[in-house]
């Protein structure tokens, strides 16, 4: 296919016009028409399943396009490989990683493009432009792990950083910030603004509102697979892209959520594990949220791992409505009413070539009232199923779909159903809300109101910083592997938790 | 060791057989603790067995030692390679050699017989000319053995047979083929079908059942001894006793306890045991200095049928009940 | 899966809804019956009744170990120490009915039992063994079953020397081994049940729903609280002691304790359950498509035979007609998702 | 891990970085240390120079085709064909070297010549079936090359009719087959770039990168542009070229076409590959590994041998061993992680 090298500001990159991807005879995309022009950052908002990520995959060549026309640098390319996309300069972040697990970072950060010294891999070279790649990006991160080894939002920045280390051309982002913490994100606004000054042409796709406020300068809304609509961001406001998005109004984002806080129902009491989680101290009351906050790494994610029993534990207790719990295990702590909801739904949630239903249940079963002398309930188990999927709109709502077919929030929706499935006394959420759409959002924030005001206690940690302080009664910061604040209601502000997570005190705490 | 001193066996020389008897070194005879390797293509059924059980009685009686190696089954050629070369490595002073493959061991055996290592081919075959001696009955002459024993029982009358043979590919059932079509070749013995397959029992009672479906005019089911052994039980499965007839082309307890029974008609005896001593008796004989009756010599086969079985000895041709396989002899002579 | 579809009870039974229930177990039930037409045209004995119970009696022993197998598969796992397993059974079991039938010659049934006993705890033993290498001592399943077949093969070898174990009582080779009762095989009488219970186990029972979690995501099943070295062991145990069932009911058919028997059966049951459907990878197959692959490999076979087709040439024919009902298969359930 | 750090050039080579390097690779090489000691005192010849040399002569084999084996491993793979590979090279290779001395009887390097020809037309060819059962069919790696398998032992038996191939030249079996060349086999100075050839291409160069990223998550590979089914063809052709070339090699040391060679290699070059440290799952394992595993197997076997170990106790210290080197590796493995 022949390319053109460099590209003119204003020109059209890449585009998609009538494009329509089915799966069976079910329409991902019908009709959609989009044009990245060089130079501009084009937003892509639309619900869960709205085809975004198929979108993705036209451009870059991993899916056949099944009707409709794609161009890339002004040339007609029916049969584009990934391969191709590549050389012409598409470089891509997606949503559920394309990372290597067993290689390393370097290794993973060159693969398809490696430099070779007569036909002799230059591992030398390859290491130094990633870390001159990383430093553009302000992150570090050991080339020479293996990838499996990295945490999520590490693995989220090597993509990141590969993405950035490709031909020149276009980038496309697939909800980049996911997982990412307010530091690494300000890293990639940043490098995303210096590459739309070079003329590059940026695909972002996002479900926070205030990014793409922030960042872009034309919008497109897909609904249902199908083009909605689309706007220079300048002559749009909010309420008016969420409307198109979901086909509705949209109420107050986030909801009052009552403190009424009664005994204690988790307390961690000096608690060592690993290298990254070193003497901490909390509780969680019955009837709040306790938000845990910090940078990628800190180890908030340890804290709720070693807790639940996934990882040993170095020294401290764990103590769960006053009995001390010595060795805890995953099986132990969800008899005490504890559960735990990974960060990594693929990793560690789900599995993904079993049907949503049984994804769902698969913690309910081990109930008494789930199976008689050993034989599961069906009856009992599908309403149950048909129940956590309208609560939170699993789309499509078939039970027996499996889960690798849904999109990324759907397949997050799947993994908050099977927290929700059963009545619990305490929750540890992590990362809950990665991936998933602002209704979606709405939703699962009610569906904390309520638990509160049942009486639960919330671990709750996220990186998403707004969602943090809204709806966090208190918070608990933690700064390489310390905790290194405790605020409380009427303490917690964005500019105090950023200020705690770097180790530093916030100017109003100093006096 | 309260084997025969002598027995009959057939010297061979080219095509010439002649029969005569073969007398075992007596213990004094054997001056030195010889040590002998022995190599067997593995040691999972009775037949093995039975020839371990000879040998290691002859190095037991003449005070001598031994180590036997099996190379696990037909198809691990390079397995037995590894010992043969092991044994030449360890200096041991002869070899006994039940060879995976005629061709396939030549070079060792010629590197052996180079480093003075004599080396006696033992039931197999080896057609390596530097090869001291070979202890064994040919599976075409016991194969041709059981085809002119139903060419008797036919009397002239159509015979229809199925023979299992054992698998493709290895000598022994090759020559065991050969043998059994030369024997019935122009007589009113016909062969339905020969089908080849591994000697697991339940795979050759499987042949044998589809084979009983597909040709319905069989009355006799030949086969190596396994094939035999599941035969006898397919006939009695399908209630046909009495108009099918089982025979083998070699012998192991159950075709013996199925001959006893009237379930099988007759196989031909190798005399195993007997030709485990003969080979300790061939290499000893040779590292003593003397020189062999004949190169090539085995027992003289015999045919068991429901008539005479009584009249053999058992330990001839099988290892005694709760014999133990022995691996690993030391020598009890100085 | 099933529970929603059951459960839901929305689906009248149509002969078209039978159709595309059949159809939803991909192409294989289609080339079954293409083979079986071309295999009645070739031999018209294909399809009588002596054949027919013939095959069935030839399939029992591989089901029941296939059924086992799809268990570990279910899970993740796999096993290679089917083979030495059957090998083992069949020895112990023997000698155990020889010394029980030598006490007490005329208590037949007392015999039996013990023997049944003797091979239940040969199969509860060996699956103990590979469970505890899987599970506790967390090695691939493939050099732990390897391991353990060259163990369970020597130790065979150890006990029998070799030597066939003859003198089982005539109440086990006849009755069990060769005998019919109301027309068919009374082996399959006696397999028919541990077939239903494992069937039962998978599809309807908590059991099953843990070992495909387990074999489709070790690391969420944890999270899920299930105890994971639990039902390893529970797979690896029920797998060997189907096979130990095996192993005794094909040691009464052969009439005598064997020392090389089943060295067929660990590519033949893994092969009869990756045709049915199951995958290597784990999480992935249904007792159904197992009982289907386990006829299509007999059926072949004897097929096969009755075409008089020579060993050789059987052998091709076999390879090619394996990789093309997984083909086939592929291609339908390819076409199912275009739909 | 270990190419990017030697790259770095930050390590200066001590002796504790010698030892530090060594443990990286697990605890074989001090369980295969302990091993060769507990040998050596068992029986003095286990060092002498004749037995050295004779294990080396043993491990050539083994080696080719364990190290193609692991490129199939690497790239998510299996192939269980390569002992039907082996007899296939065998009797093709004898008859058109046989044919050729026949033509050309005073042309023994042309005889050689074209043999050595016919051996990499069989590889390339039956790698390329393989290859495209699982790479362009998508079938699964198991059923193909189990079925393939079947195939190519049943192409061996009908062309050689079951009968070995003897006659081909004595350069062929005396020079190549048992010679030796400065000391040390003929065989082995023809592996060793084989052997060599194969460990470039994994660690340093682009491809072994591609087989890597494939096995380890082959929607990594696509998305960066590789071409899956051209590198999962060239793994497999690879693969089976190396077990030809080593199937031709053991025609010279038997002196003869077989067509029942290699029976032994589909669970032993695997088994070595994994106590190397491959992962069935692919993506993981290092040539240096695969070496020790080979190098353990063949010293294992050895030994027990020359302490005389009776088959029957040698099958189950064999299957303890493997057990117990794999728990080892993984114990030290894991205590690596937690420093
Ligand atoms: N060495 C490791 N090996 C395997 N998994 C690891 C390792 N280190 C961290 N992880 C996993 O990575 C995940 C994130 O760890 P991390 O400590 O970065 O969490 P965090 O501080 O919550 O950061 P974030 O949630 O923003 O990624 C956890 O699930 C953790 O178990
Ligand atoms: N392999 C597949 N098979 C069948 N359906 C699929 C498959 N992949 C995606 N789909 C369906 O296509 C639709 C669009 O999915 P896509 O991943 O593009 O959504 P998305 O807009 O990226 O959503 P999210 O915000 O949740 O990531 C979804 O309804 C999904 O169920
Ligand atoms: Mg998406
Ligand atoms: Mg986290």
């Amino acid at each position: 296919m022949p390319v053109q090298t460099h590209a003119v500001e204003g020109e059209v990159f890449a585009s998609l016009s009538n494009a329509s991807k089915f799966y069976g005879s079910f329409a991902a995309l019908k009709d959609v028409s989009i044009k990245l022009s060089c130079g501009e950052v084009h937003m892509l908002l639309g619900e869960n399943g709205a085809g975004k990520s198929t979108l993705v995959s036209l451009l870059t060549g991993t899916n056949r396009l099944d009707e409709g026309k794609r161009t890339l640098r002004g040339a007609d390319c029916p049969n584009l490989t990934p391969l191709e996309a590549r050389e012409a300069g598409i470089n891509t972040v997606l949503q559920d990683f394309g990372l290597a697990p067993t290689l390393t970072a370097v290794e993973n950060y060159t693969l398809g493009r490696e430099k070779t010294k007569g036909g002799f891999l230059d591992k030398a070279q390859m290491r130094a432009d990633m870390i001159r790649a990383m430093e553009k990006l302000g992150v570090s991160i050991d080339p020479d792990a293996r990838v499996d080894t990295l945490t999520r939002a590490e693995q989220q920045l090597l993509e990141i950083v590969r993405a950035l280390g490709g031909k020149p051309g276009a980038l496309i982002l697939d909800e980049p910030t996911a997982t990412l913490s307010h530091d690494e994100s300000e890293h990639l606004f940043s490098a995303v603004q210096l590459l739309r000054s070079e003329g590059w042409a940026i695909l972002y796709i996002s479900h926070r509102m205030e990014e793409i406020r922030r960042l872009g300068d034309v919008v497109t809304i897909l609904r249902d697979g199908r083009f909605v609509g689309c706007h220079r961001l300048a002559d749009v406001s909010n309420d008016q892209m969420i409307t198109e998005m979901v086909g509705r109004e949209m109420a107050n984002f986030y909801p009052e959520i009552p403190h009424n806080p009664t005994t204690v129902a988790l307390e961690v009491k000096g608690l060592s594990s690993g290298q990254k989680v070193r003497d901490i101290s909390f509780a969680v009351r019955a009837g709040e949220i306790v938000g845990l906050g910090g940078l990628v790494g800190c180890g908030k994610a340890e804290v709720a791992r070693a807790i639940f029993g996934l990882q040993p534990i170095d020294d401290g207790q764990v103590i769960v409505a006053g009995t001390r719990i010595s060795k805890p295990t995953p099986a132990a702590m969800l008899d005490c009413g504890l559960v735990y909801l990974p960060q990594d739904r693929r990793g560690e949630a789900l599995a993904l070539n079993r049907s949503v239903a049984e994804n769902i249940v698969v913690e309910v079963l081990g109930e008494k009232n789930s199976a008689t002398a050993g034989f599961v309930k069906t009856s009992v188990l599908g309403r149950l199923v048909a129940d956590v999927m309208t609560r939170l709109k699993v789309q499509p709502a078939e039970p027996r779909k499996l889960v690798q077919e849904l999109s990324g929030g759907n397949q997050q929706k799947v993994v908050l159903g099977r927290a929700l499935s059963r009545s619990r006394k305490i929750f540890a959420f992590d990362e809950p809300t990665a991936g998933i759409d602002v209704g979606a959002r709405l939703d699962f924030y009610k569906q904390l109101q309520q638990l509160c005001a049942e009486g639960a206690a919330i671990l709750f940690i996220s990186s998403d910083l707004q969602e943090l302080v809204h709806l966090s009664h208190r918070i608990y910061v933690m700064h390489e592997g310390f905790c290194t604040a405790e605020l409380d209601q009427g303490q917690i502000t964005e500019e105090r938790v950023i200020a705690y997570a770097f180790g530093e005190k916030p100017k109003e705490d100093i006096q | 060791a309260d084997g025969p001193e002598k027995f009959p066996v057939q010297l061979v020389d080219g095509d010439k057989k002649t029969d005569s008897e073969w007398t075992l070194l007596k213990k004094d005879e054997v001056k030195k603790p010889w040590n002998i390797c022995v190599l067997f293509p593995h040691l999972k059924d009775s037949y093995w067995v039975a020839a371990d059980y000879g040998i290691a009685d002859e190095i037991h009686r003449t005070g001598t030692a031994m180590t036997l190696y099996e190379a696990g089954g037909y198809t691990n050629l390079s397995t037995q390679l590894s010992q043969l070369d092991n044994c030449i490595a360890q200096k041991f002073d002869g070899i006994i050699l039940g060879a995976i493959s005629a061709d396939g061991v030549g070079p060792l055996v010629k590197k052996a017989t180079d480093a003075g290592i004599p080396v006696i081919d033992f039931v197999n075959g080896v057609n390596e000319p530097s090869v001291s001696g070979h202890a064994l009955v040919s599976f075409y002459d016991l194969a041709y053995t059981t085809g002119k024993y139903l060419v008797d029982q036919a009397k002239g009358k159509k015979q229809v047979v199925g023979f299992f043979p054992g698998p493709q590919g290895a000598g022994w059932s090759d020559d065991a083929v050969r043998g059994f079509n030369d024997a019935i070749k122009g007589s009113s013995v016909e062969l339905a079908v020969t089908r080849r397959g591994d000697t697991g029992l339940n795979t050759q009672l499987d042949l044998i059942n589809n084979a009983l479906q597909t040709y319905d005019n069989i009355n006799w089911l030949v086969g190596v001894d396994i094939a035999a052994q599941a035969a006898a039980v397919a006939v009695r499965n399908a209630n046909m006793q009495g108009k099918i007839n089982v025979a083998a082309f070699d012998i192991i307890p159950p075709v013996y306890d199925d001959i006893a029974a009237g379930a099988t008609k007759a196989s031909p005896t190798d005399f195993t045991v007997l030709q485990g001593r003969l080979a300790v008796d061939m290499i000893l004989r040779l590292l003593e200095g003397q020189k062999l009756a004949a190169k090539r010599a085995g027992p003289k086969p015999e045919m068991v049928t429901s008539d005479n079985y009584k009249d053999f000895t058992k330990t001839d041709m099988f290892a005694p009940a709760g014999y133990q396989v022995e691996f690993s002899i030391e020598a009890t002579k100085k | 899966m099933t529970n929603a579809r059951s459960s839901a009870g929305n689906a009248p039974s149509t002969p078209a809804n039978a159709v595309s229930k059949l159809l939803s177990f991909g192409a294989l039930p289609i080339v079954l019956i293409i083979c079986i037409i071309i295999f009645q045209i070739g031999n018209p004995r294909f399809l009588s009744a002596p054949n027919v119970l013939n095959m069935t009696q030839q399939a029992v022993y591989l089901l029941l170990i296939a059924f086992g197998q799809m268990l570990v598969l279910l899970a993740g796992g796999f096993d290679l120490s089917v083979g030495a397993v059957v090998a083992l059974t069949s020895i112990v079991s023997a000698k155990v009915m020889v010394a029980v039938s030598l006490a007490y010659p005329d208590a037949p049934y007392l015999t039996i039992t013990a023997g049944f006993l003797a091979t239940m705890l040969v199969g509860l033993a060996c699956g103990w063994v590979n469970g505890f290498g899987v599970a506790i001592m967390k090695v691939n399943a493939f050099i732990v079953t390897l391991a353990t077949s060259s163990i369970f093969a020597g130790v065979t070898l150890v006990t029998s020397q070799g030597i066939q174990v003859s003198g089982l009582p005539r109440d086990f080779v006849y009755g069990i081994g060769s005998g019919y009762f109301m027309g068919l095989p009374v082996s399959l009488y006696f397999a028919v049940p541990a077939v239903a219970a494992v069937f039962l186990l998978v599809r309807h029972m908590r059991f099953g729903r843990y070992i495909y979690a387990i074999g489709s995501n070790v690391r969420s099943a944890v999270v899920a609280g299930v105890n994971i070295n639990r039902y390893l062991m529970a797979c690896y145990m029920l797998c060997a002691t189907m096979t130990a069932f095996a192993g005794w009911l094909l040691t009464a058919r052969v009439s005598s304790g064997e020392p090389m028997l089943g060295g067929e059966f660990p590519l033949q049951s893994i092969a009869a359950a990756v045709i049915g459907g199951c995958s290597l990878r784990g999480g992935e197959g249904s007792p159904f498509g197992v009982l289907l692959g386990v006829i299509f490999i007999t059926v072949v076979k004897n097929g096969m035979d009755l075409l008089r087709i020579g060993s050789n040439y059987q052998m091709i024919v076999f390879g090619v007609v394996l990789v093309g009902a997984v083909v086939l298969d592929r291609y339908r359930l390819e076409r199912a998702a275009k739909r």
